[in-house]
C-alpha cells in the first residue's frame, strides 16, 4: 500500500456513517476518508446509497448515526451552509440552479460578504477563474437558455468561486457529451493538482479507471471496500459492485425480414418562438431495426421523440407510421396505435412519471383508460408492477412506495419498465440508461434486443457511442435539428460519429478523406 | 318589591346589524339598550353583527332559550324571519325595527328621521357659503330617499338658491368609500358635508378640508370637533324602555309605531360652536312647530327634479307615499338609480 | 379637477403600497399569505390605539408595525417552521386578525387620533417638487407618509435588485434546494422577509385608521387586504410597479365618485364591481404574455424540507 | 441538537390522539385569554358544548350548518386534488344560488316535482359555470386561479347587490332592497326533520369518494394535479380535464348555493353565503381533503360556529373574542399536521446518535 500520509492531509474522513429513510438502510456505517490531491470514485448499483453518502458530507442530509471530520475537525453539518463553511463544494445528481437567473448570479447567490452587488468586480474575478481552468463562460446567459454542458459549468464555477478544497460530483457525466465530459476531466485533474480532494460519483467504469486514483464500492447501503484503480481492472469492478459475476456484452441480433414501419419525410418542427428545432429530417424506420439516434444533446432529439408521439406540434412534414400519416393525431391514438415513447429527462422526473403516486399508479399511468367501464383497474395494474419490480431488479420497498423516495436510477426503472413491458409495436427510447447502473444498462439492452427480435422496430436515442455503434443497425446523426448522415453501424467508427455531431456532412467528410489521402 | 322581581324575570334580547362599536346605527342602538338597563334594571342580552339572514331565526331561539321575554331585532332584513318565528313563540313578544309586517306578538318600530334631517338641512342652509352642499347617502331606498328630500328641503327653506349634491357609496359601513365619497364633493367646492352612512369618514373629510359637516346616528363632536354642527340623531331609550315596561305590566299590544320629534326617538344633537348662530332660533322654532303639528315636512307643493309636481299644495304627504318615495325634491342634484 | 383627483387616488393607494410591498417580500420567500387583510386591521388597531395611549406618532407606528409583525410570526412559525398549507393557515390569520382587531378596538369608536399625530401626519408641500405643474400637487402635497410610501417602494427595489441580501431573497423563491445548497440560510431569510413584510403589511393598516379616515372604525380596510394581494401580480412582484399598480387602484376605488358628479350616467354598480374586474383582466393579460421573469416566484405556496425529495 | 425527522405512516389513533392534544392545547391558550375577559373558561366551553348540542333543536341546528360545509367542502376538495386552488367557493354559491332563484322566480307556480330539479340544475349550472370563467382562463393561459377566483367572488357578491337593490327588487317591500320570497313550491321538503339537503349531502359524498379513488376521471385529476407535463404524456387532455373538473366543483358550490337558498333563506340575498365558501377551505383542507373526512371536519366545524355564537350570548363575550377563539384553534390544529408527519428527536454531540 502507500505510505501512510502525514494527518494534515486527510482532507475528509466519516466514522460509522448510518442513514435511515424509514424502513430503508441507506447507509449503514460507512467509513470513507478523502485525502489531498486524489480523485475518488464512488461506485455501485442503483439505489446503493451514494448520493446518501454525499449529501450527507453536504449537509443536505444529517446522520442518524456516526460522525464526519473535516480537516482533522469533528463537524456537526445543520445545513449546506455549515459544509460550504468547511470548504466542501457539491455537485449534485440534480442540478441546483435557479433557471430565471443569470450564470454570475447563480454563481455568486449564498455570498457572505458586502451589502450591495458588485456585479462588474465578481464578473472579473470569475471570468479571471474561469479563464484559470479553461471554462468556457458566458456569465449574462440566462440558465434557461443553457445546454447540460453550460450549466454544469455553472455549477462547477460555483464551486471554484468558494474555493471549495474538497469536491464531490454526483453522476456529473450522466447528461454529458464525450467532449464535454473530456473538459471536465481535465479540470478535475487540474483541481487535484492544485491540491483538492475530489469523490465523483459514475456508472461508467471507463471513467472511473480513467479519473480515479482510488475507487470505494458501495452494496446495498455498506462499503464493501475501497481499492487502488490502478490495482484493479474493469471487470473487477463491476463484480465487486454487484456482487458476483457480470455478462458485460451487448448481442447484436441480425433480423432478416425487414418491412419499412415509420416513415418520416421533410419533418419540420418549430418552438414557441417559431425557432425550427428539426428542420427537413426524412429517414426511415423498418421492423426488426434499432436505429440510432446520435448527436450532442439538444439538437433536435428531444422534440423528435415528442413529435413522433403527438406531443410536439408538427410545423410540416409526414410522419408515415404503417402506411397512414399520423400528424395530427392526439397523443392518445398514436399510444393506442402501439407506438411507445420514453424519454429519460435530465431531471427523471420530469417526464412520464408521477412523482408522489406509488409505483403502481405510476404503472398503470398510459394504459389505465384501456379497461372497460368507468373505473380504473388497479389489480392489473399490480400484477404488472410486481413484475415490473422483478424482472428490472427495482429496489424498492414495495408496489406501494412513491416512486419520487426511489434513487434516481431506479426511478428510472420504473418508466423503462412500463414502456418495455407494455408490448409496443413501435418503441422510441431516448437515453434509457442515463445515470443507471451497468447491470441495469445491460439489462435495459437486452430487454431493447429482445423487443428487436419480434420484429419491433425501435428508434434509440443515446450519447455514449460505444453503446450506439454495438447495439443499433444504423445511426443517424443529429446537428442542429440537420440529420448529417444515416450510415450502417458497421461502417461507421466514433470518430466519424464525433465529426458527424459537430456539423459536417458525409459528403463533406468524404471529400476531407479524399483530400487527406492525396497528400 | 314586586316590580323588582318583575325585572328580575324579564330578560329584553336584541339584535345587531353591526357592532356596538361602529359609532353608527348599532352604537345608537346599544345606547338604547344601555340605558334600559340603567333605568329598568333589567338584564338585557344581545347579539352583534347578525346578517340579514335566516341566522337571525338561531340567534332568537337562543336568546328566549336564554330567557328573553322581549325582542327588538334593529334591522331590515330580519323581517321575514322575526315573522316566522314570532309564530312558534306566541308568549314572547317580538319588535322589529323598520319594516312593515306585524303579527300578534311582533309589532314594528321606526322613527321619522326625515324631521331631524329637515332641521339639520335648515343648519347647512345657513352655514353654505358657495350655494353647494354635498350628501354622502348609502343605497337608493325611500329611507334614505326621504331623508334627503327632507333635508334638501330644509336647505331650500333658509336658503332657496342653494343645492344638495348626492353621492351614492352603496355601502353602509366603508369609512374609506364614504371619505373618498364625501372628498370628491368637496372637491366640487360643496362647502358642507351630510351623510348617511354609519361610519364617520365624510365628517373625517370635511374637517380635514376645513368644510363643516352634519353627522349622523349619534353625536359626532368629539371626532370633527372643527367640522360637526350637527346631527340627526336616533334616541332608541325611551321606546326600548315604555315597550319593556308595558311588557311587563301585561299591556303590550302589538301595532306599528312610528314615533317623530315629539317623542324624543329622533332629534337634532345640539349645535356646536360650528354651527351658524343664528341657526339655533330658527331650528328651534321649526322644531316646535313640527312637534304641535303646525308645519309638515313633507307639504305641497313640492317638485320633484324635472319641474313636475309631485304634491299638490295644501296636501300633506302621507306616510305610504313617504315610505315608497322614489323621486328627488327640485334642489337636489343627483340621480337615483333604480337599475331597472 | 382631474389633479384632485390624482391627489384623492394617491392617498386611497398608499395603504395598498405598504400592504403591496409587504406581500411581495413574503411572496418572493416562497409564501402566499392570505391574511393581509387580517394583519393590516392588526396593525390598524394596535397604530390607533398606540396613538391614543402615547400621543406619539413614532410609538404608533412601531407599534403597528409590531402588530404586523406578530401575525407574520404566527404565519410563519405555523408555514415554515411546522410546513402548514399556506392558504389554509392564510385564511385562519385573517379570522384571528379581524377578531382581534375588533376586541381591541372595543371602545376605540368616537375617538380620533391626539393632535400631535395628526399634525405629524398633516399633508406638507414639498418644496420645489409640489410646484411641477398639475402633478406637483398631486404628487407632492402629502401626508409623510405618504412620502414614506414612495421611498420605501424604491429602497425595496434596490434591496432586491441591488444588493446581496435581496439577489438571495430571489433565488430561494426561485429554487429552494438550489438556495439552500448554495449556503443560503433558508429560515432565516424566510423569517425575516416574512416577518418585514408583516410590518409594512400592518403599517399599511395603520395608515387607514391614523391618516385616512382618522378614526377607528370596525372592520376599516373593508377588503383592501384581499386587493392587495391581487395586486402583487399586477406588479409581477417587482416593487416599483407598485407605483402603478396602488395608484390605479386607489384611483379607481373613487373613480365612481367623481364621475357621478360629471353626470356620467354610468351606474355606480358597475363602479363597485370595478376594481375586481380590472384585477382580473390584469391577470389574463399577464398571463397571455407570460414570460419565464415576470411569472411568480417558483417555490411560491410550496413547502420545503431539505430530506424530502 | 434537534433533528427533524420525517415519520412513517402512522396509525390512524394516534393521528387522532395528536388532532385531540391540539384542540386539547389551544382551549387551554384560549383560556387564558377567557379569563383575561373575566369568564370561567370551563362553563364557557361546557356552554360552548351545550350551544351547539344541548338541546335536540340546537343539535339539529348544527347538522343544518354543517350540510352546505360538507357539499362545498366536496367541491373544493375535488379542485384542490388537482392543485387548482379553487378560492372561489363564495362566489360559486352565491351564482349556484342565483341561477336557482332565477329558477324559482321565473316558474314560481311550477309543481314543486319540477321546480326544484330545475332550480337544483340552475344551482349546478349558476356554480359550474362561474368556476369555468377561470378554469378557462387557467387551461389557456396559466392565469392564476387563486386570486382569480377570489375576485369572482366579490364580482358575484356585487352582482347580487345589485340585482337586490335593482331588477330584482320586491315591489312589494316599499323600496326596501329585497329579493322577493320563493313560492312554497320552491322550497326543500323536509325528511326526519331536517331538509333534504342531508341526503343530498350524504349522497354526494359518497359519489365523490367513488369519483376520486375508483374512476379515471378521477385517476387523472390526481395525474393533473401532481404534473400537468406528465399528464399530457400520457394522452390526457388536460385543458378538458381542467374544464370540467372545476366544473363539476363549482357546481357542488353551486348546488349547497341552491339548497341554502331554498331551504333555509327561501330567497336570495347578499347573506347567502354566510362565509361557508371560506370556511369550507378549511375544513376541506383539515380533513386532508378526503371525503369521510370532511364530514367529521364540517360537522365540528359547524359545531364550533354554533357553539360560539351561543356563548355569545351566553356570556356576552363578543362576537370578535369568538373569531380569536377559532384563530387560535385553528392554528393548533394547522400546527399539529406536522407533528402527524415528522417527529424531533434530540441528537446529543458526543454520543454517535440515538434518539429520546
Ligand atoms: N429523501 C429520501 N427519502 C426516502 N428515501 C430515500 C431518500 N433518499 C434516498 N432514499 C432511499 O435511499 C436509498 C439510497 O438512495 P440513493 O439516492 O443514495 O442511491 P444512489 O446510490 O445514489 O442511486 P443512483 O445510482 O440510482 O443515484 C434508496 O433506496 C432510496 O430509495
Ligand atoms: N491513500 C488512500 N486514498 C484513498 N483511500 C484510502 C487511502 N488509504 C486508505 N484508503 C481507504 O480509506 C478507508 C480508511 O482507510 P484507513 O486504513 O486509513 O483507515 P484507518 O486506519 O481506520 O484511518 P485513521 O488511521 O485515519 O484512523 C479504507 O476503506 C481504505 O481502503
Ligand atoms: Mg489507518
Ligand atoms: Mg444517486
Amino acid at each position: 500500500m502507500t505510505l501512510k500520509p502525514a494527518p494534515h492531509e486527510t482532507l475528509i474522513k466519516t466514522r460509522n456513517l448510518t442513514k435511515r429513510f424509514g424502513d430503508v438502510l441507506a447507509n449503514n456505517a460507512i467509513n470513507f476518508k478523502v485525502k489531498k490531491g486524489e480523485i475518488y470514485a464512488l461506485l455501485g448499483e442503483n439505489g446503493a446509497g451514494k448520493s446518501t453518502l454525499m449529501n450527507m458530507l453536504s449537509g443536505v442530509y444529517t446522520p442518524d448515526e456516526g460522525h464526519i471530520f473535516v480537516h482533522g475537525e469533528k463537524v456537526f453539518f445543520k445545513s449546506p451552509e455549515d459544509s460550504i463553511k468547511h470548504r466542501i463544494g457539491m455537485i449534485y445528481q440534480h442540478f441546483k440552479l435557479i433557471d430565471v437567473m443569470t450564470a454570475l448570479e447563480n454563481i455568486i447567490i449564498g455570498r457572505k460578504d458586502g451589502f450591495f452587488l458588485r456585479t462588474k468586480e465578481i464578473k472579473k474575478q470569475v471570468l479571471s477563474i474561469a479563464d484559470r481552468y479553461g471554462l468556457p463562460l458566458n456569465p449574462d446567459k440566462k440558465v434557461y437558455d443553457m445546454s447540460v454542458g453550460e450549466k454544469q459549468t455553472v455549477e462547477i464555477m460555483k464551486v471554484l468561486y468558494r474555493g471549495a478544497d474538497i469536491l464531490i460530483l454526483d453522476e456529473p457525466t450522466a447528461v454529458l457529451t464525450p467532449q464535454e465530459i473530456q473538459n471536465l476531466f481535465s479540470i478535475l485533474r487540474r483541481m487535484k493538482n492544485e491540491g483538492c480532494g475530489i469523490i465523483i460519483i459514475t456508472h461508467k467504469l471507463n471513467e472511473v479507471m480513467e479519473i480515479s486514483d482510488w475507487v470505494t464500492v458501495l452494496r446495498k447501503g455498506e462499503n464493501v471496500g475501497s481499492v487502488k484503480t490502478s490495482e484493479t481492472t474493469y471487470r473487477q469492478l463491476a463484480d465487486l459492485m454487484v456482487g458476483r459475476s457480470l455478462d458485460l456484452s451487448i448481442e447484436h441480433v441480425e433480423i432478416q425480414e425487414k418491412n419499412p414501419v415509420l416513415e418520416v419525410r421533410h419533418l419540420v418542427l418549430e418552438d414557441d418562438e417559431r425557432i425550427k428545432k428539426i428542420n427537413d429530417l426524412s429517414f426511415t424506420l423498418f421492423s426488426g431495426e434499432i436505429l440510432g439516434v446520435a448527436g450532442i444533446s439538444g439538437s433536435g432529439q428531444r422534440q423528435l421523440c415528442e413529435a413522433l408521439a403527438g406531443l410536439y406540434p408538427v410545423a410540416s412534414g409526414i410522419i408515415k407510421y404503417e402506411g397512414r400519416d399520423i400528424v395530427g393525431l392526439s397523443s392518445r391514438q398514436i399510444m393506442d396505435k402501439g407506438i411507445s415513447m420514453s424519454f429519460i429527462p435530465e431531471d427523471r422526473l420530469g417526464m412520464g412519471l408521477v412523482a408522489s403516486m406509488d409505483l403502481t399508479e405510476n404503472v398503470i399511468l398510459k394504459d389505465y383508460y384501456r379497461s372497460p367501464g368507468p373505473f380504473v383497474d388497479r389489480k392489473k395494474g399490480l400484477e404488472k408492477t410486481l413484475a415490473i419490480i422483478e424482472k428490472f431488479n427495482i429496489q424498492t420497498p414495495g408496489p406501494f412506495h412513491p416512486v419520487k423516495l426511489l434513487s434516481g436510477g431506479n426511478i428510472q426503472k420504473v418508466l423503462l419498465g412500463r414502456e418495455i413491458m407494455s408490448e409496443p409495436h413501435l418503441l422510441i427510447t431516448a437515453y434509457p440508461t442515463r445515470g443507471l447502473d451497468i447491470a441495469s444498462s445491460f439489462l435495459i439492452y437486452d430487454f431493447i434486443n429482445k423487443q428487436k427480435k419480434k420484429g419491433v422496430p425501435i428508434l434509440y436515442v443515446g450519447e455514449d457511442l460505444d453503446v450506439l455503434l454495438e447495439l443499433c443497425d444504423r445511426i443517424m446523426v443529429l446537428c442542429d435539428g440537420k440529420a448529417t448522415g444515416i450510415l450502417e453501424s458497421q461502417n461507421a467508427t466514433k470518430e466519424l460519429l464525433g465529426l458527424l455531431m459537430a456539423g459536417e456532412t458525409l459528403e463533406s467528410v468524404e471529400r476531407m478523406n479524399a483530400h487527406a489521402s492525396d497528400h | 318589591s314586586g316590580t323588582d322581581s318583575v325585572s328580575k324575570d324579564m330578560v329584553a334580547g336584541f339584535i345587531y346589524i353591526g357592532p356596538p362599536g361602529d359609532h353608527g346605527w348599532t352604537y345608537a342602538q346599544d345606547k338604547g339598550r344601555l340605558m334600559v338597563e340603567k333605568e329598568l334594571g333589567v338584564r338585557t342580552i344581545y347579539k352583534e353583527s347578525v346578517p340579514e339572514g335566516p341566522e337571525v331565526k338561531d340567534v332568537i331561539r337562543n336568546m328566549i332559550d336564554q330567557g328573553a321575554k322581549i325582542i327588538f331585532a334593529g334591522s331590515f332584513g330580519y323581517m321575514d324571519y322575526v315573522e316566522e318565528v314570532s309564530k312558534e313563540y306566541p308568549d314572547i313578544i317580538f319588535l322589529h325595527c323598520s319594516g312593515y309586517k306585524m303579527t300578534e306578538n311582533m309589532g314594528t318600530y321606526f322613527g321619522r328621521m326625515y324631521q331631524a334631517r329637515y332641521l339639520s338641512g335648515l343648519v347647512a342652509g345657513l352655514k353654505t357659503k358657495t350655494g353647494k352642499i354635498g350628501y354622502v347617502a348609502a343605497f337608493e331606498i325611500p329611507e334614505v330617499i326621504r331623508g334627503i328630500n327632507a333635508f334638501a328641503l330644509g336647505v331650500r327653506d333658509v336658503n332657496p338658491d342653494a343645492k344638495v349634491y348626492v353621492r351614492w357609496t352603496h355601502t353602509w359601513y366603508d369609512p374609506g368609500k364614504e371619505t373618498e365619497a364625501a372628498k370628491a364633493l368637496l372637491d366640487e367646492k360643496c362647502d358642507v358635508i351630510a351623510q348617511h352612512q354609519d361610519t364617520a369618514g365624510p365628517q373625517q373629510a370635511a374637517e380635514a378640508r376645513g368644510a363643516f359637516s352634519i353627522g349622523y346616528n349619534s353625536d359626532m363632536y368629539s371626532i370633527a370637533p372643527r367640522a360637526y354642527m350637527t346631527a340627526p340623531i336616533w334616541n332608541w331609550g325611551p321606546y326600548f324602555i315604555d315597550q319593556i315596561k308595558k311588557a311587563m305590566d301585561g299591556t303590550w299590544t302589538s301595532g306599528s309605531y312610528w314615533g317623530g320629534l315629539e317623542d324624543g326617538i329622533v332629534d337634532l344633537a345640539p349645535l356646536t360652536p360650528n354651527a351658524p348662530a343664528e341657526a339655533r332660533e330658527i331650528v328651534e322654532e321649526m322644531r316646535e312647530k313640527i312637534i304641535s303639528g303646525e308645519f309638515h315636512v313633507f307639504e305641497g307643493p313640492l317638485k320633484d327634479q324635472s319641474g313636475k309636481i309631485r304634491l299638490e299644495k295644501g296636501h300633506v304627504m302621507s306616510d305610504e307615499m313617504m315610505l315608497s318615495i322614489d323621486w328627488f325634491v327640485s334642489n337636489v342634484v343627483g340621480r337615483i338609480e333604480t337599475g331597472k | 379637477m382631474l389633479s384632485s383627483f390624482l391627489h384623492a387616488a394617491v392617498i386611497a393607494g398608499t395603504p395598498l403600497v405598504f400592504a403591496i410591498l409587504g406581500e411581495i417580500l413574503t411572496e418572493r420567500a416562497g409564501k402566499l399569505n392570505l391574511g393581509v387583510e387580517g394583519m393590516m386591521l392588526m396593525g390598524a388597531v394596535v397604530g390607533f390605539k398606540t396613538a391614543l395611549l402615547t400621543s406619539h406618532p413614532l410609538w404608533a407606528l412601531f407599534g403597528a408595525a409590531l402588530a404586523g409583525a406578530a401575525g407574520a410570526l404566527i404565519f410563519s412559525f405555523l408555514t415554515v417552521t411546522l410546513r402548514s398549507n399556506q392558504v389554509v393557515t392564510g385564511l385562519a390569520l385573517t379570522i384571528f386578525g379581524t377578531g382581534f382587531a375588533s376586541f381591541l378596538g372595543q371602545g376605540l369608536a368616537g375617538h380620533i387620533v391626539p393632535a400631535s399625530v395628526k399634525d405629524f401626519f398633516h399633508p406638507v408641500a414639498l418644496p420645489v417638487l409640489s410646484r411641477i405643474p398639475f402633478l406637483g400637487e398631486a404628487l407632492f402635497h402629502h401626508s409623510i407618509f405618504v412620502y414614506a410610501g414612495y421611498i420605501i417602494i424604491i429602497a425595496a427595489y434596490v434591496y432586491l435588485f441591488k444588493t446581496r441580501f435581496g439577489l438571495n431573497l430571489r433565488a430561494l423563491g426561485e429554487n429552494t434546494a438550489a438556495a439552500d445548497a448554495a449556503g443560503i440560510n433558508i429560515m432565516k431569510y424566510k423569517f425575516a422577509h416574512i416577518l418585514s413584510g408583516g410590518a409594512l403589511i400592518g403599517l399599511g393598516g395603520a395608515f387607514l385608521s391614523l391618516v385616512y379616515v382618522p378614526t377607528w372604525q370596525e372592520n376599516i380596510t373593508t377588503g383592501r387586504g384581499w386587493i392587495a394581494v391581487a395586486l402583487v401580480i399586477f406588479c409581477k412582484w417587482n416593487p416599483i410597479r407598485i407605483f402603478w399598480g396602488a395608484f390605479l387602484f386607489g384611483g379607481l376605488d373613487i373613480i365612481g365618485f367623481r364621475l357621478q358628479g360629471l353626470n356620467i350616467h354610468i351606474s355606480q354598480y358597475f363602479f363597485d364591481m370595478l376594481p375586481y374586474i380590472v384585477t382580473v383582466i390584469i391577470l389574463i393579460m399577464t398571463s397571455v404574455k407570460d414570460s419565464k421573469e415576470k411569472s411568480p416566484p417558483a417555490e411560491l405556496g410550496r413547502p420545503y424540507f431539505r430530506e424530502d425529495k | 441538537m434537534l433533528q427533524i425527522i420525517k415519520n412513517k405512516e402512522i396509525s390512524s389513533r394516534k393521528k387522532a390522539a395528536i388532532h385531540l392534544a391540539a384542540i386539547f392545547l389551544a382551549l387551554l391558550t384560549a383560556s387564558v385569554f377567557i379569563l383575561f375577559m373575566g369568564h370561567p373558561p370551563l362553563k364557557v366551553y361546557l356552554s360552548m358544548a351545550r350551544g351547539a348540542f344541548g338541546t335536540s333543536y340546537r343539535f339539529t341546528e348544527t347538522l343544518i350548518k354543517t350540510i352546505p360545509l360538507i357539499i362545498t367542502s366536496l367541491g373544493i376538495s375535488l379542485a384542490f386534488r388537482m392543485k387548482f386552488w379553487n378560492i372561489g367557493a363564495e362566489g360559486q354559491i352565491i351564482m349556484g344560488a342565483f341561477g336557482a332563484s332565477w329558477v324559482a322566480l321565473s316558474y314560481p307556480h311550477l309543481p314543486s316535482f319540477v321546480l326544484l330539479p330545475l332550480m337544483g340544475l340552475g344551482g349546478l349550472a349558476g356554480g359550474g359555470i362561474w368556476a369555468l370563467i377561470p378554469a378557462f382562463f387557467r387551461a389557456r393561459f396559466q392565469t392564476n386561479e387563486t386570486i382569480f377566483t377570489l375576485m369572482l367572488n366579490y364580482i358575484a357578491l356585487q352582482w347580487i347587490t345589485y340585482l337586490q337593490n335593482g331588477p330584482w327588487k320586491d315591489p312589494g317591500a316599499l323600496g326596501f332592497p329585497k329579493i322577493p320570497n320563493f313560492s312554497p313550491q320552491a322550497v326543500l321538503p323536509k325528511l326526519f326533520g331536517i331538509h333534504i339537503g342531508w341526503l343530498i349531502a350524504f349522497i354526494l359524498v359518497v359519489l365523490s369518494a367513488l369519483f376520486i379513488t375508483k374512476t379515471k376521471k378521477g385517476y387523472e385529476i390526481q395525474v393533473i394535479g401532481e404534473s400537468e407535463k406528465t399528464a399530457r404524456y400520457a394522452g390526457i387532455n388536460v385543458s378538458r380535464t381542467i374544464l370540467v373538473t372545476l366544473f363539476i366543483s363549482g357546481a357542488l358550490c353551486g348546488l349547497a348555493g341552491m339548497i341554502e337558498a331554498s331551504a333555509i333563506n327561501k330567497t336570495l340575498s347578499v347573506e347567502i353565503t354566510g362565509g361557508v365558501g371560506y370556511t369550507a377551505i378549511i375544513t376541506a383542507w383539515l380533513a386532508n381533503l378526503k371525503e369521510l373526512r370532511i364530514v367529521l371536519v364540517s360537522f365540528l366545524f359547524a359545531a364550533m360556529i354554533q357553539g360560539s355564537s351561543y356563548i355569545q350570548m351566553a356570556f356576552q363575550i363578543p362576537q370578535s373574542a369568538a373569531q380569536i377563539l377559532q384563530g387560535l384553534i385553528l392554528f393548533f390544529v394547522l400546527g399539529s399536521e406536522f407533528f402527524i408527519r415528522y417527529r424531533i428527536v434530540y441528537r446529543s454531540r458526543e454520543s454517535g446518535g440515538g434518539e429520546t
